[in-house]
């Protein structure tokens, strides 16, 4: 595998992730990591690597506390909350 | 090998594990503002414990020497929020089996404390009663725990010996819970009980329908008229007789009420009978007298409200009407003849209460006749009548020495007490009301309590008597438009002397509507006993609408229809018969009702009854439409049931874990040493 | 499947297949177990071998003999090993079903979610007959809609349509992942009572799918991909989990049968795609499971340095490398479902260049070696086979015993220790050996190069269809008790291995579908009416056997 | 039976198989491959046994006459793999060297089903549960198989009758001491069944480490 085929790859798994897709970026490291070390690998691969990472952490802390949100408050807030419940969950 | 096979023969396998028992569960119910009644989440399950005494009580809360969970057995009439409160507060409370009825001793009648605690508010129904916005409105039943109105996170249920099947759960539950106590609960196998009551709905009634999770409480009232000729603009004064068909309790399974309900749905039905006896035809008369029947009253007067709310509304615009049969589809209503009747013309409306005379407050039987405090004078004459016939009727006709009473007699106006008549006086307050009940001061203790399910004869049946008779005669000359039974023409005089209250009747109602259903009155008109399995006691909480079969509603139907139908006596034709039981032969005309293997005409009809904060929309569902009426919906649930079987002792599980996770650990460490061991022979060699 | 050894050992072996037969080579490592030392020293060089030609003359006729010996053994330890890679992933798919069919019947409210195009709707009050005929149209209706794709399908692909079919393949690939994720998330949150919002779940499946799609059809970790590929078919299995019971009989029976026409007969569709993607030297799109990493994210020696902590097969990276590289962009096109709409990949192995033997002189693969040797070693041709392989051989033999010493009898840790301590020796004098890189490169670019489909083609390859409808048998025995599932497992796998053995002999694609499915309704069957009572006697008895 | 239980039993029946399991079995191809295959001959002979008990309707609630064809068919089998397998791997005979282990999967059912909060309480020893007897009985019946597979395989490898002989009566020997669990009369007679059946596998293990240490002398 070239060092630039890495790149473009990389690359691609970037910026696709801007499309709500932390799990590309997740995705993006999983794939780079393994050659992180490569000698003739550029350093913008890195640098994507560790944004990806970066990246999708944040995302998936976002989402996270955004579903913390709705498990706590989703009974509050009436009928948005059960039409934004995929399966209402009987007895509470 | 060792199996137990799922479907083949997991049945038997599950029988020797798991030994069902017939349940009575206490149910989760929700209003307006939230939820009232027991959930639990999972199958809650404990190991059985005994507590028949305070003490006891007390001292499993303390005892620290008790494992994790239990569930306790505590006699009915333990079972309060203080004595949840410090059963709960042991923290090993799994759930509660409460003993309503038993033959041990510690559960017999005898064993019960002499004072009984009503399990309802103070004043109950009063928030939605005529006084609600008065300040501090007289509290009819002080002693009311509100008991039902608290809200249980674990599983409550009943034990009741009221049949064969209830029987046999109680004396196996007791078999074991005895087992358990003589091992000190310490001595592990032991007997434990799971339940499972799970119930969907949650928050309070409106987010409850908006999931579609609830139905509401309440079912059919009846109202029936002699004049079948009976119109909206016919200007003839109305006479209505009333009286509630259903009560409440903590478990809707043992609901009976004979003082909170049955007694005066007894007494109507006994009216009526009477009055179909006069001489003078009741249709010819001057006013129309109506009865009615009204189901869903210990949820918020929702029979009665909802009756009159219809009534007041009448003509209704019918925007859908239905595909077949009568009434409308949108807005629903199953039957439109209510119409008929113009609220306007409503002049008197004579009630009945409590009247089984179960108070509990001794002295002699007395009949009380209450009015409201607000306009009384509208009531004053009605109110002098009642007492006049009364104090007639006590010397005349039998039973002799039940005397009839202002409830004000004591200087005191108290107004009425919760009943059916309040939710016509909200509409209209000029309304001469009397409302008969045994109580003058204050509700019976038995209100709506789970052991409201005997009376004394003849007692009992002397007060219905008495005020079936005194009502009727009442209602005759009501309808006769005679104010004082002095100024009567001799056929009114003979007239009047035909209306005899049967105390036969009244006796055979009484029994039949509390205690066995299939009884031969009642089989006369509904052929119960053709069903397998006849029933016996039916309890008389309302349901949920349109779910269940509504036996009394039916009985009081049959009945009414009955009584009021147009006798011979104006028709001289006698009525056809074998309607039902040669359905082949003997087809009934259109507008007939083949009633009691009978075809007669009668202007009978059911009314819906459900809370009036409460409607349907055009898509059949139902929403909250004015929280500040009642608004009662009954919780979904899961099956639900118990079962008993043996538990080990939780030292003996951890032990057996441990075996477990020991045994898995040296085995792996073996398997690694030898191949270790292996290796290093093969390299050696 | 997750293990990264397994994909470098069977690399490796892949590899030698790439240039001759790799099996015999493989074993040739083997059977000399004991020069494992010294072999495994060369294993991390192994570009640097053509230069030294020292070992060739060290070959006498009796050795080869032995070797040839050795290669029917061989033959059987590399099946072996296809089955041991294949069957974690089969096992992990089966138990996946299982556990949605449990947890779904855990629900108080289970409702498979009845499949759309069933005309007949079995009623537990229906007679035998008109069950029998209700199934047998509904299975019918099925069996059709997979033949018509099939064969839309060999057409698009003679037609040489490949983009059309892997546009095709990512569709159907894109809905499984989220529309049966959508049902399967549906089931699970309603029976273990969560409340999901449909921001999160939305966000997860549109993530999910999307990674999946990368995953399986352009570049990634093999894993991912193969983990991918595994859930995808569990869902599948799970959906059609969904149909009434004598459906799913009838449908596995036809099943059978259509897989045998489609594979075995002269004009079985399946024949025909094999056979023209052999012709065309043409990869067939389609979700097959390749036990065989057809794709790694190549590094260089070097990066064995900072390696050293790692499994000692990395060692073997460098051949991978320069053997697949630019096989493998191409090779990530094992797109598109195969069974579940109906392509039907069997079990198949392109078996011309699978065996050593006929592939060392059937005229395509040995055209292919000669053309790759004349670089490696100047030699008259009529040498070129043996010697080569021979130094193949050698080669396959330093990769071969630094990857599966474990299926020899003496363990792996030792020998990934050796291994390890001498690629860490390596390290330092490989350095100098990167300035040399890209004429190796080339070297190896154009020896692989007319051995791409021989690294697709190379190694097991299982249809996703038949991981689907093996777990669909077993997930409808979960439905009725534990036992049947078990038995049914069993069965299957025992199924499935004696299927590979035959493609050991036949050395021709089969259909992967009958013999299991045979096994396993078989003992369904029998479990369900004899076995269940009898152990239940003995249970309420505590007898074991 | 409680998740404890539950967690308790499913290690106490499967922990040692499934130690052994991945401990020597899984890292080998052809061990994984035999384990299946000697499964799938153990459940053919258990079917057919279970179908000689579906027709023998009279006797099948009188174990002692159900256990002797159905070990009767089990050993049968063994020898039937064995010839298989001795054919499809002529040549390396790896076959005596290695363990196989057989899973005695049905117990898994019982585990499952009891994961409700009741349970049974044996019979001969009333204070245990029945599921624990039974976890114990599996796991010992598991190892027996184990052993009993390496045994016979070496015995029919180089003709001893003895090692098989000592299969089948163990095997018997076992299968009969499990009849004890359920006898109401003896008192503690799971116990007895366990110690009996723990003491046979002890006996059993000497001879497979026997076996095994001369074979590895033998290839050295």
């Amino acid at each position: 595998m070239k060092a630039e085929e890495i790149l473009a790859a990389s690359k691609k798994l970037f910026f696709g992730g801007f499309a709500l897709l932390p799990m590309l970026w997740l995705y993006n490291v999983l794939y780079v990591w393994p050659v992180r070390n490569r000698a003739d690998l550029s350093p913008q691969v890195r640098h994507y690597m560790l944004l990806s990472g970066i990246l999708s952490v944040v995302m998936f802390v976002v989402f996270s506390v955004w579903f913390g949100i709705f498990v706590n408050q989703r009974l509050n807030w009436g009928t948005t909350g059960d039409t934004l419940t995929v399966v209402l969950v009987k007895g509470v | 090998m060792n199996v137990v096979c799922y479907l083949a023969s997991a049945q038997d396998t599950y029988d020797t594990i798991y030994n069902d028992i017939g349940s009575l569960p206490c149910v989760r119910l929700l209003n307006a503002t939230g939820f009232v009644g027991c959930q639990s989440m999972g199958a809650a399950s404990g190991v059985l414990y005994r507590a028949d005494t305070l003490e006891d009580i007390k001292q499993f809360a303390n005892d620290d020497r008790l494992g994790n969970q239990y569930t306790v057995v505590i006699p009915y009439w333990l079972l309060s929020s203080s004595n949840v409160d410090i059963l709960k507060s042991s923290k090993r409370l799994a759930a509660i089996l409460a003993v309503v009825n038993g033959t041990d001793p510690a559960h017999a009648v005898a064993a019960r404390p002499s004072t009984v605690i009503s399990p309802d508010t103070t004043c109950p129904n009063c928030e939605f009663g005529l006084y609600a916005n008065t300040p501090n409105q007289y509290q009819w039943n002080p002693t009311g725990s509100g008991l039902l109105f608290e809200q249980f996170d674990f599983p409550i249920y009943a034990l009741n010996t009221m049949d064969t099947r209830n029987t046999m759960s109680y004396a196996s539950v007791m078999q074991a819970v005895n087992r358990n106590r003589d091992k000190g609960y310490r001595d592990y196998p032991l007997k434990s009980l799971q339940f499972h009551s799970f119930m969907w709905g949650a928050q309070d009634t409106g987010a409850c329908l908006r999931k579609g999770w609830c139905t509401p409480v309440g079912g059919a009232s009846v109202w029936s008229t002699p004049s079948t000729n009976i119109s909206y603009t016919d200007e003839k004064p109305i006479v209505v007789i009333t009286a509630a068909m259903d009560s409440r309790s903590l478990f809707h399974d043992l609901t009976l009420g004979v003082e909170s309900s049955v007694a005066g749905m007894v007494t109507v039905l006994a009216v009526a009978e009477a009055l179909s006896r006069s001489t003078i035809p009741l249709d010819t008369m001057s006013k129309h007298i109506v009865y009615t029947l009204f189901t869903g009253e210990a949820w918020g007067f929702s029979g009665s409200q909802r009756f009159v709310q219809d009534i007041t509304s009448s003509p209704i615009q019918c925007e859908t009407p239905p595909t077949s049969g009568s009434g409308c589809a949108y807005p629903f209503f199953s039957d439109l003849e209510f119409q008929r009747l113009n609220p306007a013309k409503i002049e008197a409306i004579l009630e009945v209460g409590q009247i089984a005379g179960m108070g509990g407050a001794g002295g002699n039987p007395t009949l009380y006749a209450h009015v409201d405090n607000i306009q009384e004078s509208v009531s004053t004459t009605l109110l002098n009548q009642v007492v006049q016939i009364g104090a007639n009727g006590s010397t005349t006709v039998p039973p002799a020495g039940i005397p009839v009473q202002a409830a004000s007699s004591d200087g005191v106006k108290r107004g009425l007490p919760p009943s059916s008549s309040m939710s016509f006086l909200k509409s209209r307050g000029n309304i001469p009301t009397v409302v008969l009940t045994d109580f003058q001061k204050q509700m019976s203790a038995l209100t709506n309590h789970d052991q409201d399910d005997s009376w004394n004869t003849p007692n009992t049946i002397n007060l219905i008597q008495q005020a079936a008779s005194v009502i009727s005669k009442t209602a005759w000359l009501q309808a006769q438009g005679v104010s004082d039974s002095a100024a009567m023409t001799p056929a009114q005089t003979e007239a009047i002397a035909s209306i005899q209250v049967d105390a036969g009747l009244v006796q055979e109602l009484l029994g039949c509507l509390s205690l066995n259903y299939s009884c031969p009155l009642v089989d006369r008109y509904l052929n119960v006993t053709a069903s397998p399995s006849p029933p016996a006691r039916l309890p008389h909480y309302s349901g949920t609408l349109y779910s269940q079969s509504q036996p009394f509603p039916i009985f009081a139907w049959s009945f009414l229809a009955n009584m009021t139908s147009v006798k011979n006596t104006t028709s001289p034709t006698p009525r056809v018969t074998g309607c039902s039981s040669k359905p082949a032969t003997v087809q009934c005309a259109s507008k007939e009702y083949c009633v009691g293997d009978q075809c007669i005409v009668s202007l009978t009809r059911y009314h819906d009854a459900y809370g009036v904060g409460l409607a349907m929309n055009s898509k059949a569902e139902y929403y909250i439409k004015d929280a500040s009426k009642p608004v009662w919906t009954e919780s979904t649930w899961d099956p639900i049931g118990l079962r008993m079987f043996d538990v080990t002792s939780p030292g003996s599980q951890i032990a057996e874990l441990m075996t477990g996770l020991a045994l898995t650990l040296v085995s792996s460490g073996v398997v690694w040493y030898s191949r270790r061991f292996l290796k290093k022979t093969l390299k050696e060699d | 499947m997750g293990v990264p050894g397994d994909r470098y050992s069977t690399d490796m072996e892949m590899t030698n297949r790439a240039a001759t037969s790799p099996s015999r080579t493989g074993v040739a490592g083997e059977a000399l177990g004991d020069e494992g030392e010294n072999i495994r020293a060369t294993a991390n060089r192994p570009r640097r071998r053509p230069r030294e030609p020292r070992r060739r003359p060290r070959l006498t006729p009796e050795q080869r003999a032995a070797y040839e010996e050795a290669e029917r053994i061989a033959d059987m330890k590399f099946y072996m090993l296809q089955i041991y890679k294949i069957i974690k992933p089969v096992v992990v798919c089966i138990c996946l079903s299982i556990l949605w069919v449990k947890i779904s019947m855990a629900g108080s409210d289970y409702r498979p979610t009845q499949s759309s195009y069933t005309v007949y709707k079995e009623s537990p009050n229906s007679t035998a007959s008109q069950n029998f005929l209700g199934s047998l149209a509904n299975a019918g209706i099925i069996i059709g809609q997979i033949v018509i794709v099939t064969i839309i399908i060999v057409v698009l692909f003679k037609r040489g349509h490949i983009k059309v079919l892997i546009g095709f393949f990512m569709v159907v690939v894109a809905m499984l992942l989220g529309f049966m994720g959508y049902i399967l998330i549906l089931n699970l949150i309603q029976v273990l009572r969560i409340p999901l919002d449909y921001l999160t779940m939305a966000f997860a499946l549109w993530n999910f799918s999307v990674t999946g799609l990368i995953s399986v059809f352009w570049k990634g970790p093999m894993w991912v991909q193969q983990m991918y590929l595994t859930v995808m078919s569990s869902l599948m299995a799970f959906s059609l989990t969904g149909l009434a019971e004598w459906t799913t009989w009838m449908l596995l029976a036809l099943l059978v049968v259509w897989d045998l026409i489609a594979v075995l007969c002269p004009f079985g569709p399946l024949k025909i795609l094999v056979e023209s993607s052999r012709s065309q030297n043409q990869e067939v799109p389609a979700l097959l499971y390749t036990v065989n990493a057809v794709w790694f994210m190549a590094s260089p020696p070097d990066a064995i340095l900072n390696r050293e902590t790692l499994n000692s097969k990395e060692s073997s990276e460098s051949e991978n490398l320069t053997l697949n590289n630019d096989g493998s962009p191409r090779t990530n096109f094992h797109g598109g479902h195969s069974r579940a709409t109906g392509r039907d990949g069997g079990a198949s192995i392109s078996s011309s260049r699978n065996s050593g033997l006929d592939a060392s002189f059937s005229a395509h693969g040995g055209m292919s070696r000669t053309s790759s040797t004349m670089e490696l070693v100047p030699g008259a041709n009529g040498e070129t086979g043996n010697r080569d392989t021979i130094e193949l051989r050698e080669r396959a033999r330093s990769g071969d015993s630094g990857n599966s010493p474990r299926s020899r009898g003496e363990g792996s840790p030792l020998a990934g220790r050796v291994a390890r301590s001498t690629s860490g020796r390596q390290g330092p004098n490989r350095d100098p050996r990167r300035d040399s890189r890209e004429t190796d490169d080339d070297e190896e670019h154009r020896e692989s190069s007319d051995d791409d489909d021989d690294d697709d083609g190379g190694g097991l390859k299982l249809g996703l269809g038949d991981f689907v409808f093996y777990s669909v048998l077993v997930a409808r025995a979960a439905m009725f008790d534990w036992v049947t599932t078990m038995c049914c497992m069993v069965a299957v796998l025992t199924g499935m291995n004696a299927t590979i053995f035959l493609l050991a002999i036949y050395q021709k694609a089969l259909p992967a579908l009958p013999i299991s499915i045979c096994f396993g309704m078989l003992f369904y069957f029998a479990t369900r009416f004899a076995l269940v009572p009898f152990l239940a006697v003995l249970a309420r008895g505590q007898v074991f056997i | 039976m409680t998740l404890t239980t539950f967690f308790g039993c499913a290690f106490t029946a499967y922990g040692p198989s499934l130690a052994i399991f991945f401990g020597s079995i899984a890292p080998n191809a052809q061990l994984v491959i035999l384990m299946v295959s000697s499964a799938f001959f153990w459940l053919i002979s258990v079917l057919l046994a279970s179908a000689i008990w579906y027709m023998a309707s009279d006797s099948r609630n009188t174990f002692p006459v159900t256990i002797i064809y159905t070990v009767l068919l089990q050993e049968l089998f063994r020898y039937f793999l064995y010839l298989l397998i001795n054919r499809a791997e002529s040549g390396l005979n790896m076959v005596a060297m290695h363990p196989k282990s057989k899973f005695n999967r049905s117990y898994i059912t019982q585990l499952v089903n009891s994961l409700g909060p009741g349970v049974i309480m044996c019979e001969s020893c009333k204070t245990v549960s029945l599921y624990f007897i039974s976890a114990i009985t599996t796991s010992i019946l598991i190892l027996h198989h184990c052993a009993w597979m390496m045994i016979s395989f070496t015995g029919f490898t180089n003709r001893s009758w003895l090692r098989i002989a000592w299969v089948v009566i163990t095997h018997y020997g076992a299968s009969y001491l499990t009849i004890l669990n359920s006898s109401p009369t003896i008192n503690y007679g799971c116990a007895y069944q366990i110690i009996g059946n723990v003491a046979l596998l002890i006996a059993s293990a000497i001879i497979v480490f026997a076996d095994m240490r001369h074979l590895h002398q033998k290839l050295s």
